[in-house]
C-alpha cells in the first residue's frame, strides 16, 4: 500500500521498550574494544619522551630530568599511537570516555 | 448543566487538559520514534520557562497580535461550549487565525512570511469542509446551536458519515500536524525555521502554546458532537481521534501546499458535499 | 592503476587541451595548485571511463594569470576560484568570480609565498610541546 | 511579482552545514539561488608543512566526521603507491569491510537527515536508530564511533579474530532486516515520494558535464563508481554500481537505499573470504614523487592529489573531496524549484561543506 507505509514500524515501536537509555542518570555500557581515556601508569616509565615526540597532537610532554609525564586532556584525541610506541608498556587507553576536561591545564604525573 | 457552568468548566480546566494532550502526544509520538519523550508535565514546564524569558520582539505590536489571537481562541471556545450558534463559532475561530497570521506578518522576517501566507493557503484548504460540517450538523438537527446539536436524540455521525471523516482531515491541519505542517512545523526543522512563529519568543510564544491547548480542547469537542447522544461513546471517540492523529504525524511527509490544498478540497468536494447531498436527496 | 600519465602543456595551448578533452567525452575530475619555489603548478585531472588523464601547465612568477576554462567545463569555476583565493593566481574568465571571497581566510593567499613550502628546517617534529 | 529573499544558512536547521545560499523567491518559486561557501576553510592542506607524512593519516581522517575512514584509507593508499608499499592483503580486506561499514552509516545519516528535511520525523529517528548498531560494530571493531583510526601507513592497526568475525555477521544479519524496514518506507510511500519524484531533475549528459561524482551521478544513469578501479579487496569482490534513469531526487535517494544492501554484500564477501596473515608490514624512510589517488567515498569519487620530494613532510597535499564537484550541479537544479524542494535538493547532493574547503 502506498500509504501509511510506516504506521506498521510507528505501531510496534509504540508497544516496544525503547532502545535508548537516559543517559546520564543511566551510565553508557562500555565496549570492550573502546578507544577512551588515556592512562598512565608511573610505576613502569622510564621518561624516554618517546610517546611526546610521536604524539600528533603535541598533548603529551615528558621532562627525563625532573621525571615528570604529564597531558593535555584537551588535545588528546584518543588515537593510541602512544600505546602502541611505548616501549614499557606504560601506557593504555581504558574503554571508559572519563568526565570531559573543561580546561587546557596539564595533568601531571 | 447550565450554559454558564459548562463556560466556566472550560475556561479552567481547556488548559490543563490541552496541555495534559500535548505532553501525550510528545510521550506516544516519541514512542512511535522508538524514543522515551519527556515526562507528561513537560508542556507546563516549557510554558513556564517562556514566561521566565527576556521578551525579544522585532516590532512592539506583534504580541499584541498574538494576545489577540489567544483571547479570541479562548471566546471561540466559550461559544462553542456555551451552546451558542456553530457559525459564530467558526467566525470567531477564523478571526482568531487572522490575527495569528497578521502577528507573522507584522514580524517582518521572509520565514514568519512565507509561513503566514502558507497559514492563509491552509484557511482556504479547511475553511469549506468546516463550513460543510456546520451545514451537514444543522440539516439533521435543524439548529445551528451547538445546544440544541448536542441534546439530539441520534448519532450524528449516523447521518453523516462523511462529513466526520472530513472533519477529521481538517482537523489535521487544524492540529498543525504532519502531514500538514506546512507552515509552522513542531520541530522548526523545516525550510521555513518554525515558519509563522520563528519570530516569537518569550511569552508571546507561551500565549500561543497556551492558544493552542484551548483549540485543541475546542476541536475534539467537537468531534465529541458527532456522538453527544453517547456521552462515553463521545469522549473514548475524541481521545481515539487524538491517537489517530499523533499516528498520522509520525507516519507522512510533510505536503507541499499544493498537495494539501487540492486534497483538502477534494475531500471537502466528496465526503463533505457528497455526504450532504445525500441527506437533502433522502428528504 | 598508477601511473597516472600527465601530459605537460604551456599557456597557450591549454584551452585547445581542454576543448579537447571535452569532445572526448571526459568529466573533469580536479583542478589543482602546487606550490613550488619558482612557479606555480596547475593540474587539470579528467576521467574517461574511470581512466585518469591530466594536463600540468606551470606557471612561474609570484601571482600569474592563466584563462579559465568554465566556457568549455562549466562547474571549473569552483576550482578556480579557489586556486585564486589560496595560491593568488588570476584566472580570467571566470563563469562566476567570487573575487577572492570564497573563502573567508585570515591570511590572504595562503600558499602564495614563492618560498619553498616546506624548507628543511621547516621540518621539525611538531610534537616538542613548550609549556 | 514582489520577489523576497531568503536566507538560507549558513545557519539553518534543516541543513546543519555551513553554507550559505540566497534564495530569491518569487511567490514560492526559486528563480535564482545565490551561492556562498567558505565559512569554515580549516587550511588541513596547509598542515601538510606542520605535520609529517605519519602524523598527517590523524589529519586526513578528519577531514571529515562522517567519511572519516575512507579518507584515511585513500591517504595511506596515496603514500603507499608513493613508497611502494605491499600491504598485506588481510589488512587490504579489514579496510574493505570498514569502508563499507562506514558507508552503511553515512548513508543511514543522510536517510534520517533526509527524513528529518521533509519533515518525517519518525522515519528520521528509526534511520538512525539502525545506525546506532552500525556505529557499535564499529566501535567495538575499531574503538572509535566515527574517527575509526584504524587505518595506518602500511596496514591496519586492529585486528579482527574469528569470534568478533562471526558476532559482526551475526549482527550484520539483524541490521540488514531493519534497513529493509526502512528502506521500503522511502521507496514505497506515496508521501514521500510526492516530495521526491521529479524534483531537481538531473539529465544524463548534464550529470556527466558539470562534474558529478556518486550517487548523484549514478542517479542520473552514468554507471560511474570508484570501487571499480580495484583499490583494496575491489580487485577480488567485483562491484557493480548502482544506478537509476531518472536523475531526480527520489532516483539519489534509491540509488543510497540500494547501495546499503550491496554494501552489506561486500561486508559479508570480505570477511567470509579474508585470507589469515600479518595486518601491517613496517614502513621506513620518506615519500618521493607524485600521485593522484580516487577512492569512493559515500558520497561520491574523492581525489588525494599528492606530491612529495623525500623529506618527511609533503610538498603539496590535496584533496577534491565529492561534495566540492557536486555543487556546481546542486546550484544548477535550484533555479526553478519551489521553496519547498529547496531542502531536498540541497541534501540529495549530500553535502559536506566542511570537508569540500577542508
Amino acid at each position: 500500500m502506498g500509504y501509511f507505509e510506516m504506521s506498521k514500524l510507528a505501531l510496534k515501536w509504540a508497544l516496544t521498550k525503547p532502545p535508548t537509555s537516559r543517559y546520564p542518570f543511566e551510565p553508557r555500557r562500555a565496549l570492550a574494544g573502546s578507544r577512551g581515556q588515556l592512562v598512565f601508569t608511573k610505576d613502569s616509565c622510564v621518561y624516554c619522551t618517546v610517546c611526546a615526540k610521536k604524539c600528533p597532537t603535541g598533548a603529551l610532554l615528558v621532562n627525563r630530568a625532573q621525571k615528570k609525564w604529564a597531558i593535555d586532556r584537551l588535545r588528546c584525541i584518543s588515537c593510541g599511537y602512544c600505546v602502541e610506541i611505548c616501549p614499557k608498556k606504560s601506557l593504555d587507553l581504558s574503554t571508559s570516555h572519563g568526565s570531559p576536561a573543561v580546561t587546557r591545564d596539564r595533568e601531571f604525573h | 448543566m447550565s450554559s454558564w457552568i459548562r463556560l466556566l468548566i472550560y475556561l479552567i480546566a481547556a488548559p490543563v487538559v490541552g496541555g495534559l494532550l500535548a505532553g501525550w502526544d510528545r510521550r506516544i509520538s516519541a514512542r512511535m520514534q522508538s524514543r522515551r519523550g519527556p515526562p507528561i508535565f513537560q508542556p507546563f514546564y516549557d510554558v513556564r520557562k517562556l514566561w521566565q524569558k527576556q521578551s525579544i520582539v522585532v516590532r512592539r505590536s506583534q504580541n499584541f497580535y498574538i494576545l489577540f489571537f489567544l483571547l479570541l481562541v479562548i471566546f471561540t471556545g466559550a461559544l462553542f461550549f456555551a451552546g451558542s450558534d456553530l457559525l459564530l463559532v467558526i467566525f470567531a475561530l477564523t478571526l482568531a487565525a487572522i490575527f495569528f497570521v497578521l502577528g507573522a506578518y507584522k514580524a517582518s522576517s521572509p520565514y514568519s512570511f512565507i509561513g503566514a501566507e502558507r497559514e492563509l493557503i491552509l484557511m482556504m484548504a479547511y475553511e469549506p469542509m468546516i463550513l460543510l460540517t456546520a451545514i451537514g450538523m444543522y440539516m439533521v438537527t435543524k439548529s445551528f446551536y451547538v445546544h440544541d446539536i448536542a441534546s439530539h436524540a441520534t448519532l450524528l455521525v449516523l447521518a453523516l458519515p462523511g462529513v466526520f471523516l472530513g472533519f477529521l482531515y481538517t482537523l489535521e491541519i487544524k492540529f498543525r500536524k504532519s502531514p500538514f505542517d506546512l507552515s509552522s512545523s513542531h520541530h522548526a526543522h523545516q525550510e521555513l525555521v518554525r515558519g509563522i512563529t520563528t519570530e516569537f519568543s518569550g511569552r508571546a510564544l507561551a500565549l500561543v502554546e497556551i492558544a493552542h491547548w484551548y483549540e485543541n480542547v475546542f476541536l475534539l469537542g467537537w468531534v465529541y458532537l458527532f456522538f453527544a447522544s453517547s456521552p462515553l461513546l463521545g469522549v473514548a471517540v475524541s481521545l481515539l481521534v487524538f491517537v489517530l492523529v499523533i499516528l498520522t504525524d509520525n507516519v507522512f511527509a510533510r505536503l507541499k501546499w499544493q498537495t494539501a490544498l487540492r486534497s483538502a478540497w477534494v475531500v471537502a468536494a466528496v465526503l463533505g458535499f457528497g455526504n450532504i447531498l445525500v441527506l437533502s436527496l433522502l428528504r | 592503476m598508477n601511473p597516472e600519465p600527465i601530459e605537460l602543456i604551456t599557456l597557450d595551448t591549454l584551452l585547445d587541451k581542454v576543448r579537447a578533452k571535452r569532445e572526448a567525452g571526459c568529466r573533469l575530475v580536479q583542478v589543482s595548485a602546487t606550490r613550488l619555489p619558482d612557479q606555480v603548478e596547475l593540474t587539470y585531472s579528467f576521467d574517461l571511463n574511470s581512466r585518469l588523464a591530466s594536463l600540468r601547465l606551470s606557471l612561474p612568477g609570484a601571482a600569474p594569470r592563466v584563462p579559465s576554462i568554465s566556457g568549455i567545463y562549466g562547474c571549473a569555476f569552483l576550482y578556480e576560484n579557489e586556486i585564486h583565493d589560496l595560491f593568488n593566481v588570476q584566472v580570467d574568465g571566470m563563469a562566476v568570480d567570487f573575487k577572492g571571497n570564497l573563502y573567508k581566510l585570515a591570511v590572504r593567499f595562503p600558499f602564495g609565498s614563492t618560498q619553498a613550502p616546506c624548507a628543511p628546517t621547516g621540518a621539525a617534529p611538531a610534537a616538542t610541546p613548550t609549556q | 511579482m514582489p520577489r523576497t529573499i531568503i536566507p538560507f544558512g549558513p545557519q539553518h536547521p534543516v541543513l546543519p552545514e555551513p553554507i550559505h545560499l540566497d534564495l530569491v523567491v518569487e511567490d514560492e518559486k526559486v528563480v535564482e539561488a545565490r551561492p556562498s561557501i567558505g565559512f569554515v576553510h580549516r587550511g588541513l592542506e596547509k598542515l601538510a608543512e606542520k605535520k609529517d607524512y605519519v602524523e598527517f593519516v590523524y589529519v586526513a581522517e578528519r577531514i571529515c566526521g562522517i567519511c572519516s575512514f575512507i579518507h584515511g584509507q585513500t591517504y595511506c593508499q596515496a603514500i603507499e603507491t608513493l613508497m611502494n608499499v605491499q600491504v598485506p592483503p588481510r589488512a587490504l580486506y579489514l579496510r574493505t569491510a570498514w569502508g563499507e561499514l562506514s558507508r552503511i552509516h553515512s548513508h543511514l545519516l543522510w536517510l534520517g537527515l533526509m527524513a528529518d528535511g521533509m519533515g518525517f520525523e519518525s522515519l528520521f529517528m528509526h534511520s538512525w536508530r539502525v545506525r546506532e548498531k552500525v556505529l557499535n560494530i564499529i566501535e567495538a571493531t575499531t574503538g572509535g564511533r566515527v574517527i575509526f583510526g584504524s587505518c595506518k601507513i602500511g596496514g591496519v592497526r586492529r585486528d579482527m579474530n574469528a569470534e568478533t568475525i562471526r558476532n559482526l555477521l551475526q549482527e550484520l544479519d539483524a541490521i540488514e532486516k531493519d534497513m529493509r524496514q526502512i528502506t521500503r518506507v522511502f521507496l514505497d510511500d506515496n508521501s514521500v515520494k510526492s516530495r521526491l519524484s521529479g524534483i531537481g531533475v538531473l539529465p544524463k549528459q548534464e550529470a556527466h558535464d558539470l562534474g558529478c561524482v556518486g550517487p548523484m551521478l549514478r542517479a542520473s544513469g552514468v554507471a560511474q563508481d570508484m570501487r571499480t578501479l580495484g583499490y583494496a579487496a575491489f580487485k577480488d569482490i567485483g562491484v557493480e554500481p548502482v544506478t537509476r534513469a531518472e536523475g531526480d531526487c527520489y532516483a539519489r535517494c534509491a540509488v543510497r537505499c540500494e547501495e546499503l544492501f550491496q554494501s552489506v554484500g561486500i561486508i559479508r564477501q570480505a570477511l567470509e573470504k579474508i585470507p589469515d596473515g600479518d595486518i601491517a608490514v613496517k614502513v621506513t624512510g620518506n615519500p618521493a614523487g607524485e600521485t593522484i589517488a580516487r577512492t569512493e567515498q559515500p558520497r561520491g569519487e574523492v581525489v588525494y592529489h599528492l606530491k612529495a620530494n623525500g623529506t618527511k613532510n609533503l610538498q603539496r597535499f590535496r584533496v577534491r573531496t565529492p561534495t566540492f564537484a557536486n555543487l556546481p550541479a546542486m546550484l544548477k537544479v535550484l533555479p526553478g524549484c519551489d521553496l519547498a524542494d529547496v531542502p531536498m535538493i540541497v541534501l540529495t547532493i549530500d553535502p559536506c561543506i566542511s570537508c569540500a574547503e577542508r
